[in-house]
């Protein structure tokens, strides 16, 4: 039992310190706490070939991407366009931050090409996190909120 | 001249842009889809926003994501490359209503063309050598055998709504002509939905010639000499060439002179690209492509004219700063189409590109988004480099892509650079002028 | 036993850190864990910079280069030429297999330039091996003997 | 035509010449090192002979072990590249001895070239003007101030033995040139083991500029224009360009003239480079490189015509395909030359290269035997790449140069590509025309 635990690769740790690599632009971090200790390194290529780019994740409008790429409580931005939060100027925001929302409820409006596309929300839950700012520009696939 | 360009496009097209627009200093936008965001085209650009996900409908092809990207970044200009929304007239209108630069031709230019019947009515009132045949849908049988007379058997009759060689056939005379008829509007109407059918004579191992145009808005329309890209396989083209081997240059001369006649006439801007069957010592127009084409980089290398550099200042309003005295082609210029894709079966091969290391040295240019470590998509078209060598004559040409081909390594996935040896080395390419049909009879065999 | 358990190779363990490598697109992961400890690593590059050759080994005159390379009982060609067995034309061999030889004792002779280079053995012993034949294009450092 | 032809050198041009032999269908031999056995120049010839142990004296520098390859092989001919044996008159004899073509100049040649007292006094000879001064050693203070006095001061002394800026002196008057003169004679014997010296007028901040020749045995001296070379750090070239910036064309016209005259006179045969002073709307000739130079391609790509193919030709006893009227330089070509060393302090880095990807696209070509994995070895010079651009203006090639420099990744050692960007940032550099000294003056400004 105790052998079988031993070896169950812990996926998330190996998965945590592999984004505080790339976020702290390291090449290896070894880690260790009594009995347990891990070890990542990237090595010459990967980060190398980032460094043919010169506008990598640094240019993009926010900076928590990674953390919450995947995550399925994030409610991302079906298109291209410019955020609003409130439904006209000086009106109030149609969510804010710890808002309980319902599934189908307009959270914010994204618009593209002078048409305003209101975005409804596709979970239920309270609002835990607003990743964008009024009228902020947003690409498609950019998280918007987070709903838990 | 422009601030900051949009790039709508991907793959070494999207690379080859950017290139031009830093070296113009103009800052450029990436647009990618969701599996392109590590793409070359995506790294070497200012700035880049992902527009959707990897299907190209809701991407590359979507007009309302790319004009939003234009909005957000403040792109004042959109650079289409080819293939997309390169040759769509209504993006190009809708930039125009929202004040942005469609860096090609006039809408109504792209429309014209883009109705190949129509296209060839223009043109054949241009003064351009078309193919003989109906320049209109035919009505009906007595229509048809009276058109087929005219222009001599064999005919080819083809479905107006047809193409990729559906909706196609040869008739040798009247009574094939009438059996076949029936058959071909019905095959029309169920593959393409209309059974509009026209007639054309029949070119038999014809070459495909084309002739590159430049005009800008300052009443110079410059022709920059022609490209051979009748080497193909299933109407793609594999391997292109400038100039064309054994064709009479007086023959060559008028031709051109025809092509920048037509251009003037219609008032054209920006690049563009008048396509002909040549068999027989005559040239028939085929179609024009108003865009800037895979196989431009051999006009580039022969001319020493830069086309994207000038196709975004003709855009923009500048003059060409040549005329057509100082065009003056030297050497002999070969593009090699490397794919992703077995040299023997064409299987595509996507995947990680374990190693790239590219051939180099003098005469040689290759344009390409990989490199070592890139995962090629599977969502996109195979073209993954562009082979382009420059030789002093056309040997000596066909012996720098030979030892070009040997030094490339692209390891990981499967690509044709075998079958360009093959082809390279083979006698009748060797000895120039093979049709387009040629590389499908002997693939086999080579 | 308890030793024995640890020395099984857990295969699925370092098939899933050699697909976590992948993903995260690491070059290494050491992985320990009490007892336990594992490390993969990959590294791509140099491997198929190999094959940028056409003309590796395989093109030279003789095919067991690599194991003798660094043997010390190897007397090398200490010059690029053609290797001569024999003083002349008909005469017997200097040296022949199984034959014993002394130091300084001259062992072949290689022509460079028309000029006939006798070599002479560095070492003492029996000649257990002649990599060349007579009249042999030989290269700098090229194995000739193993003595032994 | 040579069907074998040995390449005795090492590097990028090793690869360049092997490349020039492979279009010619010339069969290749590359010799090397034992630490160079995988090195580019070995991995693409046809052939390769491990020809000595690390240090140069006993392997590329020793023309018993090339010349022993030369008869194991059975090459015809040795290319000796630039450097290592190229300009060493009893090599190219002893090849001759062997009936082995030497791909360069005849022995007298290089021999007349390499005395450089001797050098100045046949071109003044022929007529082309060198810095005034003594055109052999001088014998007493007396002669010494009667020379100065011709010439006018300030005068430079100079250890006929000497290099390296070492026995070398400014005097700006007849006092300070009493009292250099004994000192420089002892300086020249402790470090030279002669004290012979001469006197050259002292030219002030000039440019660097050089002529290329090229020359066959059927009576053909053609010049291919000049290559400015001013950019240079410890008398090692920088950054060259061509053609040369803000010099007047008749003046170039009228020099081209005398070198290609004095190549008639000579017979010369082969590719060779006179070196110029410039200052002051003068050229005052320096000495001749009797050998193709680094920074040949900014020339092969300005005129098209293939240096190193050439070369070949005309050492295998063809004629020049092409006549002085035809040769027309295009448009602005630079080289930057990237070398394994840090950009600030210049110290050597040798290593592995973990990333090799290089730039591309239209007008940019880059020399180099680098690969990624390949190992930097560090018993030879640190020249790992050439970059080459070339542009419509000197404008544009400035700015392609930029982003090519933006776009190359060499990875795990030190470069100085950021030298390069800084100085083709510099707006002294950008208006052109900098002096041999400008680079060491601003190093730390730029």
């Amino acid at each position: 039992m105790v052998d079988k635990s031993k070896r169950t690769i812990d996926k998330k740790v190996i998965k945590d310190l592999a984004i505080l690599l790339d976020e702290l632009n390291l090449t290896e971090i070894s880690y260790s706490d009594g009995k347990f200790s891990v070890s990542v390194s990237k090595g010459a290529v990967v980060s190398h070939a980032s460094q043919l780019s010169k506008n990598e994740d640094e240019n993009l409008p926010f900076s928590d991407k990674e953390d919450y790429e995947n995550d399925p409580r994030v409610i991302k931005s079906p298109m291209v366009g410019t955020v609003y939060l409130q439904p006209e100027p000086g009106a109030n925001k149609f969510v804010n931050t710890g808002d309980q929302v319902k599934q189908g409820q307009t959270i914010l409006i994204v618009e593209a090409m002078k048409t305003m596309n209101p975005i409804e929300s596709s979970l239920q839950g309270k609002v835990l996190k607003i990743f964008v700012d009024n009228e902020q520009a947003v690409e498609f696939g950019q998280p918007l909120m987070l709903i838990g | 001249m422009f601030d900051k360009v949009l790039i709508a496009n991907r793959g070494e097209i999207a690379v080859r842009i950017n290139r031009a627009c830093q070296e113009l200093g103009i800052s450029t936008v990436a647009v990618h889809s969701e599996v392109d965001k590590d793409s070359m085209h995506v790294r070497i650009a200012d700035e880049s926003v992902c527009i959707g996900p990897n299907t190209v409908n809701k991407s590359y092809l979507n007009p309302h994501a790319i004009i939003s990207a234009c909005e957000i970044t403040g792109a004042q200009a959109v650079h289409p490359g080819y293939g997309f929304l390169s040759e769509n007239a209504s993006f190009a209108k809708m930039l125009a209503d929202h004040k942005l630069t469609f860096i090609g031709p006039k809408p109504s230019h792209i429309e014209m063309m883009g109705d190949k019947i129509e296209a060839k009515r223009i043109m054949r009132e241009y003064g351009v050598p078309t193919v003989p045949g109906s320049d209109h849908v035919i009505n009906n049988e007595k229509e048809a055998l009276n058109i087929a007379s005219d222009v001599g058997f064999p005919v080819l009759l083809k479905a107006s709504a047809g193409g990729g060689g559906r909706g196609m056939k040869v008739v040798n005379n009247a009574k094939e002509l009438t059996d076949a008829l029936p058959i071909i509007k019905q095959e029309a109407l169920s593959f393409f939905g209309s059974d509009a059918v026209y007639i054309e004579k029949f070119i038999d191992s014809p070459r495909h010639i084309e002739v590159q145009v430049i005009c800008d808005s300052h009443g110079n329309y410059l022709h920059l000499h022609e490209r051979d890209c009748s080497i193909q396989r299933r109407n793609q083209k594999v391997i292109e060439e400038a100039l064309a081997p054994n064709i009479d240059d007086d023959k060559k001369q008028k031709l051109f002179k025809i092509c920048v006649d037509a251009m003037k006439k219609m008032g054209y801007l920006g690049l563009g690209t008048l396509e002909f069957l040549y068999a027989d010592n005559e040239f028939y127009f085929m179609e024009m492509n108003t865009r800037l084409q895979v196989e431009h980089p051999i006009t580039e290398m022969l001319t020493r004219i830069d086309l994207v550099r000038e196709q975004i200042c003709v855009a923009s309003g500048d003059k060409i700063f040549t005329n057509q005295e100082n065009v003056k082609p030297l050497g002999h210029s070969i593009e090699c189409r490397i794919n992703a894709e077995n040299s023997i079966d064409f299987k595509p091969s996507a995947g990680k590109i374990e190693m790239y290391h590219p051939p180099a040295g003098n005469g040689i240019r290759l344009d390409t988004f990989i490199y070592s470590g890139y995962k090629v998509p599977h969502y996109y078209d195979n073209l993954l480099a562009k082979l382009i060598v420059t030789g002093r004559t056309r040997n000596h040409a066909i012996k720098r892509a030979l030892r070009s081909l040997n030094e490339i390594v692209i390891d990981g996935i499967e690509t044709n650079i075998e079958l360009h040896k093959k082809i390279l080395s083979s006698s009748e390419f060797k000895s120039g002028a093979v049709a387009i049909n040629w590389l499908e009879k002997k693939i086999n065999q080579l």
